[in-house]
């Protein structure tokens, strides 16, 4: 036996080949490959570094993960899409589950297990969100509001596509990728000193040919849109939908959408549950009532609750498995497959524990605590706590324009201070000019934000 | 188990989990936090949540779990064209790594020079196993990358000014759904071409398709019936005189790892899904990972950032000057990338062909065995399959009436599945099997044996197969009406209660 | 599942795991490695262990952990005097920290602070819970305590010059079995004292057993009926004023935390099992710890090393002058001991003591709606019963024939199941229940339930009682021959394999 | 409701207290105390510091942990009762199943999982040591050696016992606490210069009355005790039992004592998949051959195949309970109660992925790196690699006495090179004057050792 069998391959064992040979009466594998012309064969070995054994590996990996920061180690300020939350060690025992991880595309009987906590995770974000129907997750808020933006301009068959400016800009970059061709954008202004949408511009651009509205509340630059109702008002008028994406952890404070005459909610599940990971963490869900026309437009998976011949027994299965891809192809809406289904049932485990009162709180910790920073930031000669004149849920943008340093300098300074300082606006918004995007929530202690606030000091003084 | 739905589990009062307080000062500074919220934009009334204490949700949903068959739990071949493999407990525990687990994506580049290794590093390994020039990990999904492959194909007769002439992709019929279905929703006419009769692409069905209009052509090779298509070159060069794109679904290499690679085909570019072939778990449907292969003059389109390495040093290049934009938040699902590199090196280059090797041998293997059960066949050409094959009960079904669908729910009784197929049935009665490298002799044999037995059942005894499953978490479903009736259909708990007579009853 | 034994899946050549190679060139720097091992000490062939890939070693075990019973799973309520709670997922998160697993016992104390510290920490605690002075956490369950106590109780007699005189040490017979096997290995002749006709501890039968031949007393308090000795302090008033030592089984604390405590009791030592009260994990059997709480003046008896804080540093003490030696190796299990401290620290004084409450709250409330249950009953005094009740199915055996043992193996058809209790049987029939906190209304009268449905099977259908279990992983067992006949009883599978014809019909 | 409801406690629910009272027909709970005379009463509140919530309890411990240098930050060369292995992920895979986290003293049937791998357990030790039984795991080690020499005194009624002077002083003291005052225990000389056991000074001391003979093989000192013939020969012309400690993780290269007249056989499972936990991995085993005589006298539990009524199927049970003291209080074998059953499902687990081969290159990897050490160390001037001449396995003796340091200064500096030197045996081994015990295994790289042998150059060098 010159070969090494490998722990991961089985049947290298060298008998059993030629057991298995026998039966397909062929002399060796390379016969199997036959049909593929030499010319296509490669003939040389591919320069990949010779294998590792379990213990090398594991030190390799971790020689090169160590050269990593992590958030653990110095204090994140960090947000703009990806969030630092508490998550519960049931979230992450059940994610880590053997059977979750490993599984995929079984069916309604053996997979049970999976549809079943599914169906609760769509039922759960329903309550959030106050909607009866909830999609199986999607790959992240960007591409859940593309697709949200999608389904409106299927139901209403117009081609028209308003966007904020405050849409944060990778999500308008994602939503007009997947757009395009098919559907045109134009940006509605906004109101600088508060970040509130310019209704006149609103008005000015919603043309009939309009098939939807999308905007952000709590908004990307974490002001919250309080317009709501008079927007709808709007929308509703000219026949066009209103999509609006939302952080779900504001929810337990904030009114969902749906109140202020949303048709189509969507946003990242990302803060409920699931570790940042670098941005893997992330997830989509989108959110409709439940009328036939907003149904069928749903690209993705949908589970819905089957009796089964025992009395009072549940099953799971598709709704409406024949509008998808799957089942369509290219004339099935948009289109369908593996997206974050584990990330799906992990929020599911995050709503179940932390309840009504969970929720509630978990907002208003937010709410306090990011308040608390801008006041004590506000403190500070030169600064400006938070630049916008509104209320704001969890992020906030900080004006550095009257320290002389610039939002870079300033934050290559805060990391020798072991602080990761919040996201430089000064290319993405140039209309705030040196100012960064700061995020602060539930899990920063008083002590974090107070060390925050004087290392800012020190910097800007020194 | 019968586990009821969390929302019965509600107990007012109870709780999960405890948030952190809000420090006492903090409190006094700034107020209660909430009122300040606008009238209109407050959250009036109680969330409709349930309240239960820790043990009862874990006891919930570690049952759940175990009514969930995964890989990990059985002999798990059954799902032909995705691969499902071996997920090494390894690379799991290295995802743990709070070093990984806890970054932040935006954080500077300084302090994440090793996670930008390994995206880079992850890289060369996939040029060497593709041919390919560069890769982007952005693509959530093989649906994802399908999606960036042709917003690519789009923006790249855009930048050369045949953007509105080139409106058309053309694809096969045994490649996956995707493949139209992302092609579509970029805005192009789809020519799907069926096979021949021994099951391999047609080459004149192509020649007549292309033209002046052609922007791409996309294929998976092997198909989803494990036909290699031996004249891809031709496929692509006669697509490339036309002036389109080749782009090359590679969900599914298994059969491949270096036996032969995209370059040589004429591929312009190439996706794999790391969640199949470079098995990273499929996590109940995602996040998943396509890592989307270009040839050096598509590298200015991929999606940005990029990662680079100059000097030593691991940057972020945002900076492409074609680039199609973005089609996933931040850098993709860095787990998975992670998972993916640690499983390359634990293979090498060797035991890389090794694993495409075993592959095909396992599905020859089966391929042989299935084929000699009554009922069972495996439509198109003789021999020539690789990694999977994609078989048929037609007979079986014309003989005794059990479908496929039948076998599947039957299957489970073995604690054993498989999936029919995707869509339209183009093979009839389908099943596609794809043994992978990750299984025994032993393993295959049991599978196998399973398949015997029920078309024994099938001929002997059909009711059994019918009424299947009988030994399962749950009883036979009454599927048709509540799953697509309107008025039946309830996709949130919510909605069933608004829909079922129990609420009536109870009012 | 019907997984084989591990050994028939043995497949030469497979293999599960690689080890980290050796250097090329520190082999040749010293050759094989093993030829230097003299011949008398080399093993000889090869080892008889199974070779098995590595999916297939992790598929057996992880569908044996399905066919198991862990208390994430069902209502653990019936394994009564052990105490089976909630288990926190943070604690075991936390356990998991490198720098907790990965530190070898003997590293230098400067780079052990942190561990030291939270051994001190829970000693803190533990001093608040029992009144005691000082604690050791080296005893690694239980058992292993109340051998350490009585170590203690034979030094500090022979200490005193009264080794030899003082040679029996007296229980009770609800206490656990262990008080007495640990105190015979001592070398104790052990008197048992059986309660009066309520279930109490017998006052004048202490009374006539203590003499100057009394090295100590151990008790537990409430016994295993639940029941709690009002006049404890009388008892060891009597053994003190014997010269004895009183020693306190606390191994079940559950309803007592912030209620009473074994100092006021009059206790010099007790030991609390961190595994059950303080909701570290039974993990099947251990490693576990039980916390050996004494008074001051015993504190120099204690096993060392124990730790000390001065001037904001910690240290292990190794210098007791009076110390009994070692009872395990090294420190004890320290995962279990970060566990307990997480667990108090979760719940602070205030939780503690609701802890008790709540204990004993839940317990009442079994003890009514159990003895509603037709043959059901709890033996000796109405009422007075804390954290536990040992009840008896008596009158149900003599009506009906069905045993307690029947009964337990039908509650596994149920999902649930309880152990009958501790031999001898002096309550007839028996069962304990201990619900502890950890569980709500809702569950425990799905547990009451469920024997009630068992009741009225066996007045109504006794077999389906007696021929369960019906739907367990296995089917019932024929025990008897094959546990205790010499030549039938297989202890591992070689044996197994000799002793069987299977073997001796394929020679 | 003043007091919050706790996560863990369900039942603080006030409402639901309130229910419960009236089936009982108490007023409150602590009327259900009433049988505690009031004396006896706690009347203060314990000084324990206030509830954390769950993100406070991890920042908590995670900082304290942070006091913590582990051996994956620092190179670590100690051994000497614990010892850092290669630990195959699958592992820890199986231990961290919730399943067997949480299960206890279920029965065979809803447990029947752990009764099979427990019986797999000892069947793959069985096999390591060549023996028919094996136990259910003990404490660790030494209590495996103190219950072995227990049950050697049990089997033929003699009290004395005889031990090397070269056993583990910390098993040493487990087995006297043990032992004593039922048995005597006198020790056996060895030879400084190669460790071996004193056959003279054990033929004078192995009179009528020796029940057992107790010796470690590979000892604490890392060499191989080579007389074991020899040995058992003395002790069988005397009718004692001859009980060997075994490090396990050594029988792929090395005979189990079994074949050179061991009568019991113990030692510790920790090298065979258990984290190091700060001495939290040892486990203890026990093997003897299978006869009624050694059977009879084994405290612990013993898991036993049986038929079930189903035709090829298997069940488990407890052999002979009836000599336990769960069954007969003090008339049993000692006792019986939680040991360590994880850790032996553990070891089944690591045996079951190494399999013969995996056990041989292990053996051999330690055995080459740890000589390859030994080479290097001796290269160094006044040090002597290895004082024993003799051959050793993963552990040998190191000789600082002509560096003109002592062992603790010595560790002490290698200590701020990041090293963990090996263990001071100056005040356990006096005879050998300023020597450390080294331990060297499979994790071991080259590139480790060689950094070892240059940091104590140059420390010694200074």
């Amino acid at each position: 036996m010159t070969q090494k069998v490998h722990p991961y391959i089985p049947n290298m064992v060298p008998k059993v080949q030629e057991e298995m040979l026998k039966v397909i009466g062929a002399k060796n594998i390379m016969e199997l490959y036959s049909c593929i012309p030499d010319e296509l064969k490669l003939k040389e070995n591919m320069n990949i570094p010779p294998a590792l054994t379990e213990y090398e590996l594991r030190r390799h990996i971790e020689g090169i993960l160590n050269k990593n920061t992590s958030t653990k180690e110095y204090l994140n300020f960090l947000g703009a899409g990806c969030w630092q939350h508490f998550i519960p060690a049931v979230c992450d025992e059940i994610n880590q589950r053997s059977e979750f991880l490993t599984a995929y595309a079984g069916e309604p009987y053996e997979d049970h297990g999976r549809f079943h906590a599914l169906f609760e995770y769509q039922s759960l974000v329903a309550e959030l969100v106050d909607m009866d129907v909830v999609n199986v997750p999607t790959f992240d808020w960007g591409q859940a509001a593309a697709t949200s933006i999608r389904m409106a301009a299927r139901i209403n068959g117009k081609k028209k596509v308003l966007l904020t400016k405050t849409t944060a800009p990778e999500r308008r970059d994602i939503i007009i990728n997947y757009g395009t061709p098919d559907l045109q954008f134009e940006f509605v202004h906004f109101d600088v000193k508060t970040g509130a949408m310019d209704l006149k511009d609103l008005k000015a651009k919603l043309t009939e040919d309009v098939a939807a509205l999308y905007f952000e509340n709590p908004s990307y630059l974490g002001f919250i849109e309080e317009q709501g109702p008079e927007i709808s008002k709007l929308l509703k008028g000219n026949q066009s939908l209103m999509v609006v994406g939302v952080d779900p952890i504001s929810l337990g404070v904030m009114a969902p959408p749906s109140h202020y005459g949303a048709d189509i909610i969507c946003g990242d599940l990302q803060p409920l549950g699931m570790h940042m990971n670098f941005s893997g963490g992330q997830a989509g869900f989108i959110a409709t009532r439940d009328e036939v026309k907003f149904v069928q437009e749903f690209p993705s998976r949908l589970f819905g609750i089957v009796p089964t011949v025992k009395e009072g027994e549940y099953g799971f299965g598709d709704v409406y498995y024949d509008r998808t891809s799957f089942a369509l192809r290219e004339e099935g809406k948009e289109s369908v497959g593996t997206q974050t289904a584990l990330w799906g049932i992990t929020a599911g485990v995050y709503l179940a524990l932390l309840g009504p009162d969970g929720m509630y709180e978990v907002g208003q910790a937010i709410m306090q605590n990011s308040q608390y920073a801008v006041q004590r930031l506000n403190q500070i000669p030169n600064i400006t706590g938070s630049c916008l004149n509104s209320p704001f849920f969890k992020e906030f943008v900080v004006d550095f324009n009257h320290t002389g340093l610039s939002v870079e300098e300033l934050n290559k300074r805060l990391l020798e201070k072991k602080i990761f300082g919040g996201k430089d606006l000064s290319n993405e918004f140039p209309e705030f000019g040196q100012s960064a995007l700061y995020c602060v929530t539930e899990v920063h202690t008083k002590e974090d934000i107070d060390h925050l606030v004087q290392s800012i000091k020190e910097v800007i003084e020194k | 188990w019968n586990e009821p739905i969390i929302f019965e589990l509600h107990q007012p009062g109870e709780k999960g989990v405890e948030l952190p307080p809000v420090n006492k000062e903090v409190a006094l500074a700034v107020g209660d936090g909430i009122s300040v919220i606008p009238e209109a934009m407050q959250r009036k009334g109680r969330l409709g949540l349930p309240e239960i204490g820790q043990a009862r949700v874990l006891r919930h949903y570690v049952r759940l779990s175990q009514e969930t068959l995964g890989s990990d739990f059985n002999v798990e071949i059954g799902q032909g064209t995705c691969t499902m493999k071996y997920i090494p407990k390894i690379n799991e525990l290295l995802i743990r790594d709070p070093k990984m687990m806890e970054l932040h994506p935006l954080q500077n580049e300084e302090t994440v020079q090793g996670m930008l290794e390994i995206f880079h590093k992850l890289d060369l390994c996939m040029r060497e196993i593709s041919g390919m020039d560069c890769f982007s990990f952005q693509p959530g999904s093989g649906t994802q990358a399908l999606f960036a492959m042709a917003s690519i194909v789009r923006k790249y007769h855009e930048s050369r000014g045949e953007g509105d002439q080139r409106n058309e992709i053309i694809t096969t019929i045994f490649s996956h759904p995707s493949q139209a279905a992302t092609a579509a929703v970029k805005g192009y006419k789809i020519i799907t071409l069926h096979p021949d009769e021994d099951g391999f692409p047609d080459i004149d069905k192509l020649k007549a398709a292309v033209s002046e209009r052609t922007a791409g052509f996309v294929v998976a090779n092997p198909e989803d019936t494990g036909i290699f298509n031996p004249r891809i070159k031709e496929f692509t060069d006669i697509v490339h005189q036309a002036g389109g794109l080749c782009f090359y679904d590679q969900a599914n290499a298994n059969g491949l790892l270096g036996i032969t690679r995209a370059k040589e085909a004429g591929f312009d570019m190439c996706f794999f899904n790391l969640h199949k072939t470079f098995a990273a778990p499929h996590m109940c449907g995602g996040p998943a990972t396509g890592a989307l292969g270009v040839i050096a003059k598509l590298k200015e389109f991929l999606p940005a950032p990029i990662v680079e390495h100059r000097d030593g040093k691991y940057s972020l290049q945002y900076d492409l000057e074609q680039s199609i934009g973005k089609v996933r938040s931040f850098h993709g699902v860095a787990q998975t990338v992670l998972r993916a590199y640690a499983w390359i090196r634990a293979l090498g280059a060797e035991g890389l062909k090794e694993v495409a090797k075993i592959a095909v041998l396992n599905n020859n293997y089966m391929y042989h065995k299935v084929l000699a059960i009554r009922g069972a066949s495996a439509p198109y050409v003789k021999g020539h399959r690789l990694e999977q094959v994609r078989y048929s009960w037609e007979q079986m079904t014309k003989e005794t009436g059990v479908t496929t669908e039948d076998v599947t729910r039957r299957m489970t009784d073995f604690g054993l599945h498989y999936w029919t197929s995707h869509h339209p049935y183009i093979v009839k009665q389908p099943f596609t099997l794809e043994p992978t490298e990750s299984y025994s002799k032993e393993d295959l044999d049991e599978y196998i044996h399973a398949l015997e037995q029920i078309s024994k059942e099938a001929y002997e005894n059909p009711e059994i197969v019918k009424s299947a499953p009988h030994n399962s978490t749950i009883h036979k479903m009454d599927e048709q009406d509540f799953l697509d009736h309107p008025d039946k259909w309830c996709i949130t708990w919510r909605s069933y209660l608004k829909k079922t007579a129990v609420v009536e009853a109870a009012k």
